[in-house]
């Protein structure tokens, strides 16, 4: 038994600090811890939800899972794009702006 | 309060005041680390809900690829050591940051704790099976998708960092059209 | 199919002379002005035919909005097909005397041949939705010929001018699309006459005020209304000569019909209820124009705000709700269709003679040096002033009347009030008009000699003037073609 | 739980799978065989006209016809679900990817066949997720599908490799990225309000129930609005447009404008579609973010020398009226959100691909610089024809007829449902559009000497554009053409 | 009413029209001009002589059709024409001074390039003038009215080429425009409030409503519009400029048209116009002062033109006056006589002072010093002009005079109203005046002294020898154009020496047809009192007797004083007693000029106004709106830092935003 607000609570913590992340960061690889941050309280939102519903298609956890397999895939592209960054301007400044 | 509240409330607090330290540290590679240990107690949030095989999934793709791929990156980016102000915003922007921050936790929490903050959950374990015949049987479109996905991702990551590319010192190089 | 082929003849030369031929100016010149000419006579004999024969067409076209390419003629839109097509003919006579220089001929004739297009189509059409499209048709060929063939001494202004049409007309237009689909979908019918049968049943006030003051204010861009007009005298300083008869004869035109069409037959409740608004904005244009032109020193906007002047007595007679004032606001219509054409070729034609159109230099005297020009300058003015006899007078004494006895639901003591500004108005009217009769025409001036108008010029000029003496002689050839139309409109017993 | 096994119809399927296969294979053969670049052409069109004819039988389709898939055993809900809008949207952006492809087909010397392979699986793979996501209706191919059509894109316009392209794509990715947490949560939050993973109005009806749920069910339907309000371009998520469209080849920024945008109103009208039956009066965020987009988008391209950019503004100024009717939440206001598009999507290609015949004519810097198409008119007729025909359709003004129905379609719910503030804010905005396309279309048809160039013409310079630059302008001119003549063509698709 | 009346109707009017319209294809022509323009005055004289016999032989009065009617939904404009004997009768004086005129003008522009649009314009005035007369309709009547205005503005201005000339015909059109406006709506309010415009059915319908406010509004509007082209206070002062026009266009404009066509609306209207007592008085005041002041004014002119000019506007008001007190019993007979004989005298001596201003080149009074005692053949013309003027019995001014006294006369005994009193002593007045006037320009005309004699002759004989070469070159070039014989050259005119060299004796200068004109109208002022006697106007033949012996003891007088007054020497002008300052001010005419510009000037300033509004106020809210576009694009420009950082706050500020307004608002 856990009384519901617990887990929403963190959500909400989760996702504010991911909020947080992404404009007090100008580091991009900062910026995308913020990301997976806000990613994470959606994941732990559906994962709350559906063990509170517990639905037959265990909708929650299986999108949890989805939403883990798509964050690996955007990291990915993403690191590989801020290396180009970096190769092409010699830093991963995003408050520097663009050509 | 039941013991399992406890065991939450615990390990979310752990897992609340790193992720807000892995946003404002002022050092990279704590920032990376803050996360591991906040990515790990959330994995840990999983199992008291429950939800046992996203934690261990969580534990091995986002702790064990994701937050290394991040370590990586920052690497590569040689990224300085030690405390450096360099990596946050303005003054104003992280002011602003903050406000945004409030904003979307107080509406979200307006949203949501009034609707359920009451309610209570009885966490079902073992549920592994029916996940994964879900997964494969129900879900198997947008599996197929995220297999794609997954796959060009890979593509689009290796293409893009093998691009030619000119040293950054370099000036500007010359426009090229690819049609 | 008479009707059809009288649309398709301007739209497909139109398009043809446009996509055709950039090559070799002095044949393409000749040849564009012919198959223009040969166009605009078959669309004015289709146009005569069709008016004579009256057929109706109904197609399905966008079955996913409910449009129908519905078109037919009635007595309301006869005289102004008929005023595009004598028009259509009369702007290509008269470019054989003064060619189009600042881009290629084919563009010319083919937005010529476009424009008249969109007007025609404007008449024509059932079918509310098809009548915004056509209405949209005239702008972007309209908007060529001012920024491409316009006044080339002065291409900022220009570039403003053409600008200003295009902009504002289409803020109008939008704005009246928003009002005419409010309209179908709380009628449940985009047919006019179908709009027109309901009179209005089932709107309530409220609503039918709302759509009216959308329409009107759209539609009022258009005429233009005052304060909308500022776009007038630019666009017309700036236009070619074809240009300004056509925004000034045939464009304007399609704003008032609209008001007929969409506003007046349909909404009779809401048309009421701001009637007075709209009638006291028109009585303003009419001195607001009239007292700007007892200034006004470039002869072109100097006609361009008499264009308001007399626009404004259109809408006291269609604000009146009485079958006499519609009557005398479709007859100032063609009225001001006549004249304005008249004046326009002629200040065009001087304006190529002078290199400009400004009143403040010193010129020959019109009547010493060309009296085919003064004489035309005369009887236009004369009708401009809304001499009797001549065809400016019936309308706008008729809207007067109709302003002083309106219908039973317009504020009566207001309307009087209105009547008798508009009154005024045709003093200050006399004022400018004797006013530039008095600069260009009498004075013994002989120098800088000109050429007297001849040629396409001349033929052209001659039938206008002939027109207002006709038309002012015998007005009820309009009035008679509308009249029966107009009481469908008012549902007024005749006596 | 056996019963969990969905049956799978692959026809339905086709229109998504047939790009995504088509992007395995293109994989294959470029492991295979190495040096076959224009074979990656030439399979990849051939899986779009595969998927197009698999999205004929849906095209049309009569008010609540649907061809579905995926269903779940018992009569229950389907994962896949197609109907006359979503086949009118796939259909689209199937063509769309076509005319992308044109455009980037490869000349024979600059690009080495490894990244042809690459950039055409990655454009048939984004194709797929448009695709996919317009038919989707449970949150997980719905995400899926969204992101599939979303990750390719920023690599794709990494890969030109210039400076610009690496701002433009850390713009888009950033964006994306972020854009996608958003959608996440809402997701989420959806889930929570209505304990459905499916985005059904049988879904959203649940929240009847249970009224405290309502503002979570508003509140994940309003970042929705903001996750896709990004890839549609609307203010204030509209940053990037023009980093990206700019940096982007332009093949790719034709493909951001087209196939993109299908995608992402495919997505946003599933939403709207479940939560349309709630009798939401009406939608002001989104008239809100639909005004804002049109003013800001309108009034910003008036101030753009870049051709690209301008188009890239234009884009957001058009988003805004893509969305506007959907501030009515009715099915009217589905078909014209889809009509609208469909029409920007037709002209903005067209305009793209003139744009890229003449960067192949006339180098980069005059083609994608507003002065450089001083005189097209005189000097390429027929561009300039094309150009004027596009710029005009987008200004909504005859003849390009089509934009112009596109605007009256895009008026209608919102004047049913008697919006009157958010009329007249698009009646303003017509004008300013208006403004923006004649601005360049009199740079088009203005001559360098008003006096002097009738009297001499001269030969107008050869075109030296690439076959299937030409193809493509070709094929978009007729098709805006045909439709601007008959536009019942493209409103049919989305059915009656 | 027989087919042939309704033709002969529709004919007079017609006829004049026709011959405009045509004389404008041959203006350039002289021949055939003058062909067209003559046939057309025949036609009509014809035509109106044949009305004028059937109206009274078969007692015919009644409507003709013109253009069909208008349909109009309730208003019933059926555009008739109305015959009776009022309009007969007036048609046939019209035609005999349009017919006169037309003769005279031939002769008169016989070296003017213009003479074809001239003589066109003519016509079209005369057909203006005739569709007033026979007017059934309020708006025909409208229509004439207008169209003599215009016409008034092309003959006024007819020597274009004077800045004077056409400063005083677009000052002649607009005061008179300006006073029509109150007379348009005064027609507006007349046809609205019957739903006709037809003018017996709308007098039939307010004839019901006496004592109605609006009726009276409506007529003291009408009377605005009368006062204008009638040349009345305040709307007098075009009339004496509008002598810059051709002498012939003078006559034509003060004789039976355009400043009559008021009495004759007035006397059309007066089965209405009696039932409202203000609009009478208002009448009655206006033509008091207008009478007596341009009486007075026209003594000082210096000009004899001008002199003609202020008396006609002198004898309009007398005519109008009879219309303010005549009690409904008289009706608007006395008027209408007064009107007609009017019509006579006064193309009379237009045409005589016009013939002698060509022969000593000028009109001014010491250009006409002795004036008929070089030229015999105007003593008698001139002379019975200003005797009939004057009132002199028997002539015809003095008939119709007497007629008016006698209408305020009956108008004090029957209904003593303060209007008759009025009359009564502004005519009694004018009487004196007139006689003073006419005594003064007799006096100056035959004044002569003989120490000037020589040098006047000189002068005079120069003046006619420049003219003479004229008329030589014209007649050659006549005579060469086509081979058309000088049919209407002058008697003696076969050959150049003629002309040349009695220029003084014979009337070679003339045209017979022009002096013909001369003589029948002065027969017709001679006579016309005795039409009195017979049934064409509807007065019964009486004269207050003691009436008609006081005004001749006060012409007597009159003429005696003056006669007394003017000096010897000089020109013999009494004015001259005056003194130059105010002879000048009288020839300004108070400086009702300058109000006048004054007024316009207020109007201008209102104009430039406007102007300054239309583009500072009007067209600042399209020019604003470039600017606001202009003001949001450079901000939009500086938020737009190309920043991703930045992108990522507009993400999240739009998505709190968003969410803030959807939950809140849904």
């Amino acid at each position: 038994m856990i009384h519901l607000w617990l887990p929403l609570a963190l959500v909400c913590v989760l996702a504010g600090a991911g909020a947080y992340g992404v404009i007090a960061r100008r580091n991009a690889v900062l910026v995308l811890i913020g990301v997976e941050l806000i990613l994470n309280s959606a994941n732990l939102l559906f994962v709350t939800m559906g063990s509170v519903r517990g639905d037959a298609l265990r909708t929650g956890q299986v999108l949890t899972l989805f939403l883990i397999t798509i964050a690996a895939a955007e990291i990915g592209v993403a690191l590989a794009v801020i290396l180009a960054l970096f190769r092409k301007r010699g830093h991963i400044d995003l408050s520097e702006p663009g050509a | 309060m039941t013991s399992l509240d406890i065991l939450f409330g615990a390990v979310g607090l752990i897992t609340a005041a790193s992720a807000v330290l892995a946003v404002t540290t002022q050092q990279l590679v704590h920032a990376a680390l803050w996360l591991v240990v906040a990515l790990g107690t959330l994995a840990g949030c999983y199992l008291i809900l429950g939800a046992e095989l996203v934690a261990l999934v969580q534990l091995l793709v986002y702790v064990g690829a994701v937050v290394v791929l991040v370590l990586f990156a920052l690497m590569l980016t040689r990224a300085p050591m030690g405390r450096s102000p360099e990596h946050s915003s303005s003054a104003v922007q992280r002011i602003a940051a903050a406000v945004i921050a409030a904003g979307t936790t107080s509406l979200l929490a307006a949203v949501l704790l009034p609707a359920l903050g009451g309610e209570v959950l009885s966490a079902r374990t073992g549920d592994t099976k029916a996940i994964a015949t879900q997964l494969f049987g129900a879900w198997v479109w947008p599996f197929e998708l995220l297999s794609v996905l997954l796959l060009m991702a890979l593509i689009a990551a290796l293409a893009v960092s093998r691009m030619p590319t000119t040293s950054p010192t370099s000036p500007v190089p010359a426009e090229t059209e690819s049609t | 199919m008479l009707l059809l082929a009288a649309l398709a003849i301007p739209a497909l030369t139109g398009t043809a002379l446009i996509l055709t031929g950039r090559d070799s100016v002095r044949s393409s010149e000749a040849n564009a002005n012919l198959v223009s000419l040969v166009a605009s006579v078959a669309t004015a004999a289709l146009v005569v035919a069709t008016v004579i024969t009256r057929p109706k067409v109904d197609y399905q076209w966008l079955p996913s909005l409910g449009v129908r390419w519905q078109f037919s003629v009635d007595g309301i839109s006869a005289p102004l097909l008929i005023l595009t097509a004598a028009l259509g003919i009369a702007v290509v006579v008269h470019a054989r005397s003064y060619p189009p220089h600042g881009g290629s001929p084919t563009t010319f004739y083919g937005c010529l041949q476009l424009v008249e297009f969109g007007a025609l189509a404007t008449f024509l059409s059932r079918d509310a939705v098809v009548f915004f499209l056509s209405f949209e048709v005239v702008l972007i060929p309209m908007w060529v010929l001012i920024s491409r063939f316009g006044d080339s001494h002065d291409l900022p202004a220009r570039a403003d001018a053409s600008g200003r049409f295009v902009l504002y007309t289409v803020l109008g237009s939008t704005l009246m699309l928003v009002g005419i689909l409010a309209l179908v979908h709380s009628a449940g019918t985009a047919n006019l006459d179908a709009l027109a049968a309901a009179r209005g049943a089932g709107l309530d006030r409220s609503t039918q005020m709302v759509i009216a003051a959308l329409l009107l204010v759209g539609l009022g861009i258009k005429i233009p209304l005052w304060p909308f007009h500022t776009w007038l005298p630019p666009a017309h300083t700036i236009a070619p000569t074809a240009g300004s008869v056509l925004l000034a004869a045939i464009l304007l035109k399609m704003g008032t019909y609209g008001i007929v069409r969409l506003v007046i037959a349909p909404l009779p409740i809401g048309f009421g209820a701001l009637a007075p608004v709209f009638a006291a904005a028109g009585v303003i244009g009419i001195l607001w124009g009239g007292l700007a032109c007892l200034v006004e020193t470039d002869l072109k906007r100097l006609i361009a705000y008499s264009s308001v002047a007399h626009m404004g007595f259109v809408v006291l007679g269609l604000s009146s709700g009485t079958t006499a004032g519609l009557q005398a606001a479709l007859f100032a219509n063609i009225a001001h269709g006549v004249v304005s054409a008249l004046l326009f070729f002629l200040v065009g034609g001087l304006k190529e003679r002078w290199g400009s159109a400004d009143l403040a230099t010193a010129r020959a005297a019109l009547r010493e040096v060309s009296p085919r020009l003064g004489l035309a300058l005369v009887v236009g003015f004369a009708a401009s002033l809304g001499l009797p006899g001549l065809v400016g007078f019936w309308g706008e004494f008729l809207a007067m009347y109709s302003a002083w006895s309106p219908a039973a639901d317009r504020p009566e003591g207001f309307m009087r009030v209105l009547a008798v500004l508009a009154v005024t108005g045709t003093a200050v009217a006399a004022g400018y008009s004797l006013r530039v009769l008095r600069l260009i025409w009498s004075g013994d001036r002989t120098s800088p000699a000109h050429v007297d108008a001849h040629g396409g010029e001349w033929s052209v000029l001659a039938v206008l003037v002939a027109s207002v003496l006709v038309l002012g002689v015998a007005p009820g050839i309009v009035l008679n073609t509308t009249s029966k139309d107009v009481s469908v409109i008012t549902s007024e017993v005749s006596r | 739980m056996s019963q969990a096994v969905v049956a799978v119809n692959a026809g339905v399927l086709l229109p998504a799978l047939a790009p995504a296969i088509g992007a395995a294979v293109v994989l294959v053969v470029d492991v295979a065989a190495q040096r076959l670049r224009r074979t990656h052409y030439m399979i990849a069109l051939v899986s779009l006209v595969v998927g197009a004819v698999g999205t004929f039988a849906g095209l049309g389709m009569v008010a609540g016809g649907v061809r579905q898939t995926l269903c779940l055993p018992g009569g229950g809900q389907c994962m896949y679900a197609a109907d006359a809008v979503a086949s009118g949207l796939q259909l689209a952006a199937l063509l769309a990817a076509g005319v992308t492809l044109l455009l980037s087909w490869p000349d024979d010397k600059k690009q080495s066949s490894g990244s042809t392979a690459v950039i055409v699986s990655l454009v048939l793979t984004a194709t797929a997720g448009a695709t996919a996501v317009a038919g989707a209706r449970d949150l997980g191919s719905w995400l899926v599908a969204l992101e599939l059509a979303t990750l390719p894109t920023v690599a794709l316009v990494a890969l030109r490799g210039a400076r610009s392209a690496i701002s433009g794509a850390i713009a888009l990715l950033t964006t994306a990225l972020v854009s996608f947490g958003l959608l996440a949560l809402a997701a989420a939050l959806w889930f929570t309000a209505t304990g459905s993973g499916f985005i059904t109005p049988a879904a959203a009806l649940a929240v009847i129930d249970d009224p405290s749920r309502r503002p979570i069910l508003v509140l994940a339907v309003a970042l929705v609005v903001a996750g896709i309000g990004f890839k549609l371009s609307l203010v204030p998520f509209h940053a990037w447009t023009p980093e990206a469209y700019d940096g982007a080849p332009l093949p790719i920024a034709a493909f951001l404008a087209g196939v993109s945008k299908i995608a992402a109103l495919g997505a946003l009208l599933i939403v709207i579609r479940a939560i349309a039956p709630l009798g939401a009066p009406a939608l002001t965020t989104i008239a809100i973010v639909a005004a804002a987009s049109m003013t800001l988008g309108n009034i910003m391209a008036l101030r753009q020398n870049s051709v690209v950019r301008l188009l890239a503004w234009s884009t957001v100024a058009q988003a805004g009226w893509v969305v506007m009717p959907l501030a009515a939440a009715s099915s009217a206001a589905v078909f014209a959100s889809g009509a609208y598009l469909l029409a920007y999507v037709l002209a903005t290609l067209l305009a793209f691909a003139v744009v890229a015949a003449l960067v192949q004519t006339r180098g980069a810097a005059r083609a994608r610089d507003l002065s450089g198409y001083h005189g097209l008119v005189h000097d390429h007729p027929v561009l300039a024809a094309a150009l004027g025909l596009a710029l005009l359709s987008l200004a909504g003004l005859p003849p390009g007829v089509l934009g112009l129905v596109a605007k009256v379609t895009a008026l209608r719910p919102v004047v049913a449902s008697e919006l009157w503030l958010m009329a007249v804010i698009a009646a303003v905005n017509a004008v300013l559009g208006v403004a923006v396309y004649l601005r360049w279309l009199r740079v088009v048809m203005a001559t360098a000497e008003p006096e002097t160039d009738m009297t001499a013409p001269v030969a107008a310079p050869a075109l030296s554009a690439h076959p299937a630059t030409l193809v493509a302008v070709g094929l978009a001119a007729v098709a805006l053409v045909v439709t601007s003549v008959n536009p019942q063509l493209i409103l049919g698709l989305l059915g009656s | 009413m027989s087919e042939l009346v309704l033709q002969a109707t529709r004919m007079v009017v017609l006829a004049p029209f026709v011959a405009s319209v045509l004389g404008l294809f041959v203006a350039r022509r002289r021949f055939a001009s003058a062909v067209i323009a003559s046939t057309g005055a025949v036609v009509t004289l014809l035509a109106g002589s044949y009305l004028l016999y059937a109206v009274h032989h078969d007692s015919l009065a009644g409507e003709v059709s013109t253009i069909g009617a208008l349909p109009l939904g309730q208003l019933r404009m059926p555009l008739h024409l109305l015959v009776d004997e009022l309009s007969a009768i007036v048609v046939f004086a019209v035609g005999i001074v349009g017919l006169a005129i037309q003769l005279f003008t031939k002769w008169y522009l016989h070296d003017d390039d213009r003479y074809g649009v001239f003589t066109g314009t003519v016509s079209l005035f005369l057909a203006g003038m005739l569709l007033v007369v026979l007017s059934g309709d309020l708006v025909l009547t409208l229509v004439g009215w207008e169209v003599m205005g215009w016409c008034s503005y092309l003959l006024i201005g007819h020597y274009s080429r004077k800045d004077s000339a056409s400063r005083a015909a677009t000052k002649a059109f607009l005061v008179t425009r300006f006073a029509d406006l109150a007379f348009v709506i005064g027609l507006i309010i007349l046809a609205s409030g019957a739903g006709t415009t037809n003018i017996r059915d709308l007098m039939a319908t307010w004839s019901g409503l006496p004592g109605s406010t609006l009726l009276t509004v409506a007529l003291i509007c009408l009377l605005s519009g009368i006062a204008g082209k009638s040349a009345q206070f305040p709307f007098h002062d075009w009339l004496p400029d509008a002598m810059e026009g051709p002498t012939p266009a003078s006559a034509l404009i003060h004789a039976a048209t355009m400043v009559a066509a008021g009495t004759f609306v007035l006397a059309r209207l007066f089965p209405i116009f009696v039932l409202s007592d203000p609009a009478r008085l208002v009448l009655a005041v206006i033509t008091a002062v207008t009478m007596i002041g341009a009486a007075i004014l026209a003594f000082g002119q210096s000009d004899l033109k001008r002199l003609l000019a202020y008396s006609t506007i002198s004898q309009i008001s007398i005519m109008l006056s009879a219309l303010a007190v005549a009690p409904v019993t008289v009706g608007s007979g006395p008027a209408v006589l007064y009107l007609l004989s009017h019509a006579m005298f006064k193309a009379l001596l237009f045409l005589a002072i016009g013939w002698l201003s060509v022969l000593v080149a000028g009109t001014s009074a010491v250009a006409l010093a002795g004036g008929v005692r070089h030229h015999k053949q105007l003593r008698v013309p001139l002379g019975i002009g200003f005797l009939a003027l004057a009132g002199v019995p028997p002539l015809a001014g003095f008939v119709a005079k007497e007629y008016v006294l006698g209408a305020a006369h009956d108008n004090i005994s029957e209904l003593g109203s303060a209007a008759g009193w009025i009359v009564m002593v502004a005519v009694g007045m004018s009487v004196v005046l007139t006689a003073a006037y006419c005594t003064r320009a007799w006096l100056v005309l035959t004044h002569l002294s003989a120490e000037e004699e020589v040098t006047h002759e000189a002068a005079v004989k120069e003046a006619v020898e420049v003219e003479d070469v004229s008329i030589v070159a014209i007649f050659t070039e006549l005579a060469s154009e086509g081979g058309i014989p000088p049919d209407s050259a002058p008697a003696s005119g076969s050959t150049v020496t003629d002309v040349h060299a009695e220029p003084e004796h014979g009337h070679a200068d003339i045209h017979r047809s022009a002096r013909l004109s001369v003589g029948v109208l002065a027969f017709l002022s001679v006579v016309g009192g005795l039409i009195i006697f017979t049934p064409l106007v509807q007065v019964e033949p009486h004269i207050t007797w003691w009436l008609a012996a006081s005004s001749f003891v006060l012409i007597v007088a009159s003429w005696a004083g003056v006669r007394f007054l003017a000096p010897v020497d000089g020109i013999g002008d009494a004015a001259s007693r005056l003194g130059a300052d105010r002879m000048a001010l009288f020839d300004s005419g108070l400086g009702a000029d300058g109000v006048y510009v004054a007024l316009a000037s207020q109007v201008v300033r209102l104009a430039e106004i406007v102007v300054v509004a239309d583009r500072q106020v009007i067209d600042a809210y399209v020019r604003g709106t470039v600017v606001v576009t202009r003001w949001i694009g450079v901000t939009g420009e500086r938020v737009h830092t190309r920043k991703p950082s930045s992108y990522l706050v507009w993400l999240l500020v739009g998505l709190l935003a968003v969410g803030v307004v959807g939950v809140t608002t849904w």
